[in-house]
């Protein structure tokens, strides 16, 4: 058993490394309490050894901790995500005015993001109920505490205490259809349950009842309509960071464990003649039904509801809402290639959404403002970044030759090859709304010119502009050079235990 | 034809991108050395299109045969091994023309120059003008070089956005409504079309042996499948061919209701471009509000972008859809035209008359090719290019009284004859050139897509051949309007036409008199190319008749 | 259904599984009541005890029924701290929104909506 | 002269003038006088050309048709018919030898006259660079041996007389006449149109002989004898335009606002009758339907404007109806069959027409110079109640009017008595033919009337006493520019030039050059042969002869009557049926009727379809915005919500349904757990259920 | 009925009785007292489940830990001048339907699916105490350690938030 352990331990090298970084953070904080800048550094440096740590495990497939946590391409990928996103959390906060001139000092902040990061690469592993709830509570506590981080912000406390109601409220749902599932099935670990669901003798309503409540989990952090309430009310009272961090990392945590959970478990994995890379659905719960639904409504809610937004973080709260729709379009395909165009979505919405965020708060460090009428005439003030911010905005509205349309391409391409057209055209005509309340940004942006007397051009430093090509660059590249990136995606869809 | 070794299309194509960086690079405050390095930009693009012209051969047919294409280049672009779920993707760089594009780049050339100079006078933010101005011809070339449907849909998408932004920064008072708007019809038409392009995707598969050369599934059972690996593509030559739609897909067999709905699909994308009548509504808006230069590019070339899709996508690809709904598309042309004319009698504003008129001409462009034979459709192709240089005349013209005046209303002007004698000069060519009289090139492409569309559509044609005098009517009344009669006191300051306007409008009345007088020039490049779709159309409609269906 | 209310009504003093579990699932409507319709926030956050309380019941019901394995009772365990965890966090969030807001009351705090 | 030369000969004249046209467009106005010499000397050239070609064409080759063809498209192999060429050319027959001559003399003549009536003109140069692109087009319609060509030449002359008719465009009603000379004509075209391409989709080629030869061998378009029929009809259409035919006449009374010569070259002369060459040209294809349809609408046209002829007091207008009429009796004489007449007709008319516009023009000329020396700016110099008794101060005028107005009443001796007799006794003989004895007798009144109008038109204008004694002083003869010209069309108005016998010109050298083609239309639906044709004509034509001459003197004799002798008081008859009167002074409510059904309907329309773009089809959201607006909750949001771009219903949709739906974002948490909750259970039931 | 049913039944009756006082009594104080009865009845039931470490596990934390917090909370966020502190409801209609029919159909599917389950020997002498140690440091080894990170963050973070803002 120990020697198990030994030598499961190797393989969770990058977990430990976090959770070593979480305490060093701490300790450091204690010691220097009059800077944050080494806790910062600190949390940069475990973060990168963890993405080295994380890079190791490329091409690994192993279930550890009696199958708690898979070590599998799936993972690595996810992991790999949230890391970058971490790390580039760790700079744009290293840049937040908001953070910077709370008055408070970011020791706490920096060990906490160590902490959320560290659920969610848990999440991103997670082979078994019990430890997904654990991850998803790990990463839930921390995102509460974050979300109302700038306390002197009303918005911000407000913003944390929804987070917590809800997010217990969600939880507590989803641990009652971890406990139905369990009833059913005698075990938490999810290939357990699935070889005791593979032998068909189970009861579809209560299978159903807990596929729902566990929906409302995933659906909570992934913030899918109608799971979706918190999102906008707490992405605008948090700190832009964690805004940012949470509408990717969160976001993929959450998808990661969702479809580990839903592929692993409610699969027939006893069906014959299906095609390669393709799955059957568990007889008597279609889920991908409901998977389809609350995507439909995902996508269309989130976009019809952008349309009204005024504040900008608001706007892209309710733009990642509809972001989660598109790629729960994906899972519904029940095959890889739906799975791969999950993936590769993610990477390219993660530096599409990250930089429309990035921007938004270098804009807001100089201007104190998120609205969208204070964006009137900045295209001159400020041309780079609001370039740079129109090609993120643009990505997102899925046009070539930016990344997103590549993202978009994949996810419509497998819902066409698997005969799902009308989700298709749901998805597509939904992009077109989209792209309505994404042209207002820029057309207030260039179109409009300031309302203000004076109009001082905006001065960035070369870091931020360094940051914002970090992002930018590939969002541009991915979308003509996309090659790799589907290799990396495709590569990417393995999953422990599954064929 | 080959550059330094890169060839004449890639050149054609990223010469603009080219400029645009060297635009950009250029301080804000010099003003000129951007307008003249833009200019030169495009110029050069004209030469090397002049250049195709002389060199083209007009003896190849292209359409679905690569071998047929001319000025082919093909470069891996992106290349996906398989693996055990998913096929080899892979996508080229592939561009290449025959007679179908060769006008339209050549037009592009063209209406590219005449913008540019056209927009010489702007002052406002000169270097985002120039830059946006470059992307948007790269991005209108582009479409009309691309093969592959996927580097064709990047182009086609890529002139979204400066357009918006050159309506919406630089247009009139209604100019963010017109932007936006021209956005939202223009996308939602092109998200529609994305659909059926992968539908398309999955629909073709060819095989690839191990160099990266593809042969069709006819070709590779010759061959041997040794060494050959399948796989899905985007190849639009290869989406044409029959024998490489996979048994069972999405898209395969013919009259299918999953192929007629992938057709209207793209149809919808390229009628919005066209604009077709139920889809026409942004064009007035957005000419009516964009600069000068924009509106010239709008109608001279973009909307030339959505027949020459049908053209070039549709008709190849889906043959029995287009067989099944060609009454269709000649309604919507002849109601385009027809309408488009009668709204043009009632407009006061002149941009809005001719946005107005642009739709009634591109109605014949649509009847033309739903005649589905070669006298309609080189009628149509012909009336492409004519429309091109016909209204970007028109628009040049209203843009200069537009800049002397600071007013379009038709019923404030008249007399200006005597006033601005050279100007009325090139107006009146223009005009007549619009309303079709003979001797100047409008009326060759109209008369021939009317005598293509007659042997298909008797009874439509006859309907739209009334628009030969609503046409006429409203032209000649705007003619009178503006230029006859007395001048009012407030323009007799009005000066004449300086020799910047008088260049970039005497080469398009040249070249419209001429192609009125000898169009071979022009009817001599596409023939073997159009000879070649009408002779697949007409195969398709004959299988229709075996099969007893339409 | 008088057939169905006097099997039910037989079955009720034989205590066993699904005793336990209904009650469970009564908690957890109540729990959910009180997240629903309490205004202070201590008194959601106790819905939400409620209803970790009544996942725990099944949690440990189907452990005892389902065969004894224990990973119920494990689960069990680890729901109890996680639930003082997040009881602790919230309740720091709940003093820090007193001392912002005077007010504990979940609805007046709606300054982020619409 | 070998048959390749004349062709060459005649490209050179047909070319001449578009070569003056640009030398005079481009640098008219700099050259000395402003080129009016270059332009003149270059369609006298042309003169001198097309006579010799004309008699080259009579003496070598007096019964072929010389043809010059060339490749213009190439459309190669084309799918489904094989190789395919449109091949247009030249031909020249006799009829187009004719044409050439007639069309370049009087354009001759009117260049010489213009130079005297346009003197200081403000685009005098600009004027003669007209002149020089119509006579290019009228030639080219001649030429041409396709359809194509023809249809090409068509609209252009169409376009020459738009913009000579707007020539003094600073007048409203110059610029609003030569519009709608243009436009009415394109109705025709349309129809002209249609018919060029009935024949084009069934037999792929524009050239007239190989669509005669087509039909002879028995194809007909779309294997129906309506359509073919159609396609007659249709072509006439063109013909029923460009020769102001009922009911497409009213734009060339209006056309008389452009200058008087252009008047009487375009028309009066040659342009509108291109429409009666254009039937002569597709004769053998019209079946006998459409030659009896041809015939009425000649007759028609011909007695409509004859009656609105009576009434007029503008000395043009009077002109003008008297053009139409006769342009009606030439296609009333085609469409009986009497090829040989109508288009000798033809020839005779435009010699006359054109003389009595020219010497209308004289005497507006003077007329308006006796004005400009009074400064008298109101009176009408074109009315003929303000003139009478310019016999004296205008004799050249005087006698050369004369003498056309006689050839014009058809008075033996002149050439109008030799063409206007053999119409008439073409319609008698289609009346005994077909039994349709409407025709003649049309015919034969008209006859009378014309001679009686035109009477009234020269008492009014050159007898009597001038109405102002003061402005008779300034009255002088036109100069030798304009009377020179007079006096040769007068010479040319006598039967000497057509024919040697003056009674009958059916042995003349013109009516030898034209045969009757025979018809090529299948023989169930032809009209009669030439031959039995012939043979009835020639029967007819001394009772013809006979009536004509008794009408013609009758109309003589009550025009004197009237206004010379005042025998009858034509004021009396004027009030006595003032109802009828005031009907033809309205020129039968053509105008009225088309000002208010065709054009007022096509505004109308046009708005509505404006209206019908703004509102329904772009405005479904606008519209549909504006009743939601009032509704509360959307407040005033909406509204720049509606103009910020939502462009259509379903973006309004959206939007709206996004403003309900962010309703569901209470800000209250509890409230968003009752939604969840809900939607767990919604979905629970919802896939219980399926 | 024997002991067993009978003992349940009067659990049963604590557990959902004080819960509903719990949840439906306008007095604070009363709800936060209730709860303990509540917690006390559900440590009871684990007790008949022969779940005897969780049920002292159950009173130990979530009425020596939880509640006390609770209370605390109670106390902190009120002006506590008697033990009548009371509190309103909010959309109590929709929330009662709602969840009337969600416990309904728990009900209902519990009692259709589990309604006859054989009740398993008894293991009665044997304390549960052992395994669940064992189990916690062997197959639970994981979430184990993950549990105490998670209370690390949540000391933490409980901590850096209700500290007295202004002091760094």
């Amino acid at each position: 058993m120990s020697e198990q352990i030994l030598k499961d331990l190797h393989l969770f090298y990058p977990e430990i490394t976090l959770t070593i970084t979480f305490c060093a953070a701490i300790i450091t904080d204690l010691i220097f309490r009059r800077t944050s800048i080494v806790v910062s550094s600190v949390v940069m440096i475990g973060l990168v050894i963890t993405g080295i740590l994380v890079l190791g495990q490329s091409g690994v497939q192993a279930s550890i901790f009696d199958n708690m946590i898979a070590v599998d391409p799936f993972a690595y990928f996810f992991k790999m995500l949230i890391i970058i996103t971490a790390i580039l959390i760790v700079v744009f906060s290293l840049g937040s005015s908001e953070l910077n001139s709370a008055g408070r000092k970011l020791g706490e902040y920096y060990s906490l993001l160590v902490a959320l990061t560290l659920g969610m690469v848990l999440m991103a592993g997670a082979s078994n109920l019990l430890m997904m709830y654990l991850a998803l509570e790990l990463s839930s506590i921390a995102s509460y505490i974050l979300s109302g981080y700038t306390r002197e912000a009303p918005d911000s406390s407000e913003a944390s205490l929804k987070y917590v109601i809800y997010g217990a409220l969600s939880s507590g749902l989803m641990l009652y259809g971890i406990s139905i599932i369990y009833g059913l099935t005698g075990s938490l670990d999810i290939y357990a349950i699935n070889q005791v669901l593979a032998q068909g003798n189970y009861n579809t309503i209560a299978l159903l009842i807990a596929g729902v409540l566990a929906m409302a989990g995933f659906g909570y952090k992934i913030s899918a309509v109608p799971f979706h309430f918190w999102t906008p009310d707490v992405y605008e009272g948090a700190p832009i960071t964690i805004t940012a961090f949470l509408s990717v990392a969160s976001k993929a945590g959450g998808f990661a464990m969702m479809i580990r959970f839903f592929k692993v478990t409610f699969i027939d994995s006893n069906a014959v003649s299906v095609p390669v890379g393709v799955w059957a659905s568990l007889k008597g719960f279609e889920w991908y039904h409901l998977v389809a639904v609350i995507a439909v409504l995902t996508m269309t809610f989130g976009n019809l509801v952008a349309i009204w937004q005024n504040n900008l973080k608001r706007l892209l709260a309710y733009s990642s809402i509809a972001h989660a729709g598109y790629m729960l379009t994906g899972l519904v395909v029940l095959s890889n290639e739906g799975l791969a165009a999950i993936m590769l979505y993610f990477v390219v919405y993660l530096f599409m959404n990250l930089g429309a965020f990035y921007i938004v708060m270098l804009i807001a460090n100089q201007t104190g403002s998120e609205d969208i009428e204070d964006y009137k005439g900045l295209g001159p003030r400020a041309p780079f970044i609001t370039v740079a911010l129109a090609i993120f905005l643009v990505s997102l509205t899925g046009l070539p030759p930016t990344a997103g349309f590549i993202g978009k391409l994949y996810l419509f391409a497998a819902l066409l090859n698997h005969g799902w057209i009308w989700l298709a055209v749901i998805g597509a005509l939904n992009s077109v709304i989209s792209l309505y309340y994404y042209v207002r940004i820029f057309r207030n942006m260039y179109l409009r010119p300031s309302e203000q007397q004076q109009v001082t051009p905006l001065n960035f430093t070369m870091l931020q502009k360094v940051t914002v090509l970090v992002m930018l660059v590939p969002t541009i590249l991915l979308g003509l050079y996309f090659g790799p990136l589907v290799q990396l995606a495709q590569a990417s869809v393995k999953i422990f235990g599954t064929p | 034809m080959q550059l330094m070794g890169i060839g004449v299309l890639t050149w054609l194509t990223f010469l603009p991108v080219l400029g645009m960086v060297l635009v950009l690079l250029i301080p804000k405050d010099q003003k000129d050395a951007i307008r003249w390095s833009s200019l030169i930009v495009t110029l050069i693009q004209l030469l090397l299109s002049i250049g195709i012209f002389m060199k083209f051969d007009r003896g190849m047919a292209g359409i679905n045969s690569e071998a047929g294409m001319q000025f082919v280049e093909k470069a891996t672009w992106i290349d996906i091994k398989s693996i055990a779920w998913f096929g080899r993707i892979h996508i080229d760089y592939f561009v290449g023309i025959d007679g179908l594009s060769v006008t339209m780049v050549i037009l592009t050339a063209l209406i590219s120059a005449v913008a540019i100079l056209s927009a010489w006078n702007i002052e406002k933010s000169v270097k985002g003008y120039f830059a946006l101005f470059l992307l948007l011809d790269a991005g209108m070339m582009g479409v009309f070089v691309s093969l592959d449907f996927f580097l064709f849909y990047i182009f086609w998408e890529v002139m979204l956005l400066p357009m918006y932004f050159l309506i919406g920064i630089w247009g009139g008072a209604r100019r963010e409504y017109a932007a936006i708007k021209f956005f939202l019809y223009t996308l939602f038409g092109s998200v529609l079309m994305l659909l059926a392009m992968i539908a398309l995707y999955f629909s073709v598969n060819v095989y690839i042996d191990a160099n990266g050369v593809i042969y069709s599934v006819t070709e590779a059972m010759k061959h041997g499948l040794d060494g050959l690996e399948k796989m899905y593509t985007f190849n639009m030559l290869a989406m044409m061919d029959p024998g490489n739609y996979v048994p069972g897909s999405l898209l395969a067999g013919a009259h299918t209701s999953m192929r007629y709905l992938a057709y209207v699909a793209l149809f919808i994308g390229f009628a919005i471009k066209i604009p077709c009548f139920p889809f026409h509504t942004w064009l007035p808006d957005a000419h009516v509000e964009a600069p000068t230069a924009i509106s010239v590019i709008l109608a001279g070339v973009l909307l030339k972008m959505g027949t020459y899709g049908l053209l070039r996508i549709s008709f190849p690809i889906f043959p029995d859809a287009m067989v099944h709904y060609s009454w269709m598309l000649a309604l919507l042309g002849v109601i385009s035209m027809v309408y488009g004319a009668l709204v043009a009698m009632a407009q006061t504003d002149f941009k809005k008359l001719i946005a107005y008129s642009s739709i009634s001409h591109m109605g014949v462009v649509t009847l033309g090719m739903a005649s589905m034979n070669t006298q309609g459709i080189t009628g149509a192709v012909f009336q492409m290019f004519n429309h091109g240089t016909i209204t970007a005349m028109l628009f040049l013209i209203v843009g200069v009284i537009y800049d002397r005046a600071h007013t379009r209303g038709l019923n404030e002007f008249g007399g200006l004859m005597n006033q601005m004698p050279k100007y009325s000069g090139i107006m009146v060519v223009a005009f007549f050139a619009a309303l079709g009289l003979p001797g100047l090139s409008g009326f060759i492409s109209e008369a021939f897509a009317l005598l293509g569309s007659f042997q298909t559509f008797r009874v439509l044609t006859m309907i739209a051949a009334v628009t030969i005098v609503i046409t006429a009517g409203y032209m000649l009344w705007t003619l009178q309007r503006v230029f006859l009669g007395q001048l009012p006191e407030k323009w007799k300051g009005l000066t004449d036409m300086n020799t910047r306007e008088a260049i970039m409008l005497w080469p398009l009345a040249l070249i419209v008199i001429f192609l009125g007088i000898y169009p071979s020039p022009i009817l001599d490049m596409m023939n073997t190319s159009l000879n070649a779709l009408a002779g697949i159309l007409d195969q398709a409609r004959h299988a229709t008749t075996m099969m007893g269906m339409n | 259904m008088n057939s169905f209310f006097s099997a039910f009504f037989a079955w009720l003093p034989n205590v066993q599984l699904a005793h336990f579990l209904i009650v469970s699932a009564v908690l957890f409507s109540l729990g959910l009541y009180g997240i629903m319709t309490r205004r202070n926030a201590i008194l959601v956050l106790m819905g939400v005890e409620l209803v970790l309380n009544a996942a725990n019941i099944n949690f440990i019901a189907f452990s005892r029924y389902g065969g004894a394995n224990l990973d119920g009772q494990a689960a069990a365990v680890f729901v109890i701290i996680l639930a003082a965890a997040e009881a602790a966090v919230a309740l720091a969030i709940v003093l820090n929104i007193y001392h912002r807001f005077q007010t504990v009351n979940v609805d007046e705090i709606s300054n982020l909506k619409e | 002269m070998s048959q390749e030369l004349l062709l060459n000969l005649s490209i050179v004249i047909l070319v001449l003038p578009l070569v003056g046209f640009t030398l005079m467009i481009f640098f008219g106005k700099r050259l000395p006088r402003q080129g009016d010499w270059l332009e003149t000397s270059i369609i006298a050239t042309a003169l001198i050309l097309a006579v010799t070609v004309l008699y080259q064409k009579m003496m070598l080759y007096p019964h072929e048709t010389l043809a010059l063809n060339f490749t213009w498209v190439d459309f190669h192999d084309v799918p489904g018919i094989g190789p395919m060429k449109i091949v247009l050319g030249f031909g020249i027959d006799n009829l187009a030898a004719i044409m050439l001559v007639v069309v370049t003399l009087i354009s001759t003549l009117v260049h010489f006259f213009s130079i005297g009536y346009m003197q200081g003109d403000i685009r005098y140069s600009r004027y003669f660079a007209y002149l020089g692109i119509f006579s290019f087009s009228m030639l080219m319609i001649v030429l041409a041996d396709n359809l194509f060509m023809l249809y090409v030449g068509w609209e252009l002359v169409g376009l020459s007389s738009y913009l000579l008719i707007g020539h003094w465009y600073e007048k409203q009603s110059a610029s609003n006449a030569a519009m709608k000379a243009f436009i009415v004509n394109r109705v025709g075209d349309i129809g002209f149109f249609i018919g060029i391409m009935i024949l084009f989709a069934n037999f792929h080629t524009f050239n007239l002989q190989e669509i005669f030869e087509a039909i002879h061998s028995g194809r007909i378009p779309f294997n129906s004898e309506s359509w073919l029929t159609a396609a007659g009809i249709l072509i006439f259409c063109g013909a029923i335009g460009k020769s102001a035919q009922f009911p497409l006449h009213v734009w060339l009374p209006d056309a008389m606002e452009g200058p008087t010569p252009v008047s009487a070259l375009i028309h009066a002369a040659t342009m509108v009758a291109a429409g009666v060459y254009l039937v002569a040209r597709t004769f053998p294809m019209m079946t006998a339907d459409a030659l009896m349809l041809i015939a009425y609408i000649g007759a028609i046209t011909a007695f409509i404007s004859a009656t609105i002829a009576i009434a007029q007091n503008d000395i043009k207008k009077v002109l003008a109806y008297s053009t139409i009429s006769q342009l009606g009796y030439m296609v009333m004489g085609l469409g009986v069959g009497a090829y040989t007449a109508g288009f000798f007709h033809l020839v005779t008319h435009a010699m006359f027409k054109a003389g009595l516009f020219l010497g209308s023009g004289s005497v507006i000329h003077g007329m308006h110079h006796a004005l400009h020396h009074q400064h008298d700016h109101h009176t009408d110099p074109q009315d003929i109640r303000n003139m009478g008794g310019l016999k004296s101060k205008m004799p050249v005028t005087y006698w050369t009017f004369l003498i056309y107005t006689l050839a014009i009443s058809g008075v033996p001796l002149t050439s109008g008595f030799m063409s206007k007799d053999s119409i008439l006794a073409g319609t008698l003989a289609f009346g005994s033919l077909t039994g349709q004895y409407l025709i003649p007798i049309i015919g034969f009144f008209v006859a009378g009337l014309t001679a009686f109008y035109m009477f009234r038109l020269v008492i009014l204008t050159f007898y009597g006493e001038h109405k102002d004694a003061h402005r008779a002083e300034h009255l002088h003869e036109s100069p030798k520019i304009m009377t020179v010209p007079l006096m040769i069309l007068a010479a040319l108005s006598f039967f000497i030039f057509y024919s040697s016998n003056p009674l009958d010109a059916a042995n003349g050298w013109i009516s030898k050059a034209l045969e009757r083609p025979e018809s090529v239309v299948p023989a169930s639906v032809a009209a009669a042969s030439t031959e039995v044709f012939e043979e009835e004509h020639h029967h007819a034509h001394n009772t013809a002869m006979m009536l004509s001459l008794l009408v013609a003197g009758i109309g003589i004799a009550i025009a004197f009557a009237m206004y010379h002798w005042k025998k009858i008081s034509a004021d009396k008859i004027a009030e006595t049926f003032s109802g009828p009167h005031k009907f033809l002074l309205n020129k039968w409510g053509f105008d009225d009727l088309y000002m208010g059904v065709v054009v007022n309907g096509t505004l109308a329309m046009t708005n509505m379809w404006k209206w019908f773009d703004n509102t329904i089809i772009d405005g479904a959201v606008n519209g549909a915005g504006s009743i939601t607006k009032v509704t509360s909750f959307v407040s005033g949001k909406f509204d720049s919500i509606v103009i910020d771009g939502l462009v259509n219903l379903s973006a309004y949709l959206s939007g709206f349904s996004g403003l309900v739906l962010r309703k569901f974002q209470t800000g209250k948490v509890q409230t968003y757990i009752v939604f969840v909750v809900f939607s767990v259970m919604a979905f629970y039931f919802a896939f219980r259920l399926l | 009925m024997q002991l067993f049913d009978i003992v349940f039944y009067v659990f049963a009756f604590i557990t959902l009785f004080s819960a509903f006082v719990v949840v439906f009594s306008r007095n604070i104080i009363y709800s936060a007292f209730s709860l303990l009865f509540t917690f006390f009845g559900v440590a009871g039931l684990y007790a008949l489940l022969q779940a005897d470490f969780l049920a002292v596990t159950q009173i130990l934390i979530y009425v020596g830990g939880i509640l006390v917090l609770l209370l605390f909370g109670v106390m902190l966020t009120n002006k506590v001048i008697s033990v009548d502190i009371k509190t309103g409801t909010l959309q109590t209609i929709p929330a009662m339907i709602i969840v009337a029919v969600v416990a309904g159909s728990l009900s209902g599917l519990f009692y259709s699916t589990w309604k006859e389950v054989p009740t398993p020997a008894s293991t009665v002498l044997k304390t549960t105490t052992r395994s669940i140690g064992e189990m916690l440091m062997t197959t639970y080894l994981l979430p184990f350690e993950i549990a105490s990170v998670i209370l690390l963050v949540a000391l933490i973070g409980a901590a850096m938030i209700s500290r007295r803002e202004g002091k760094v």
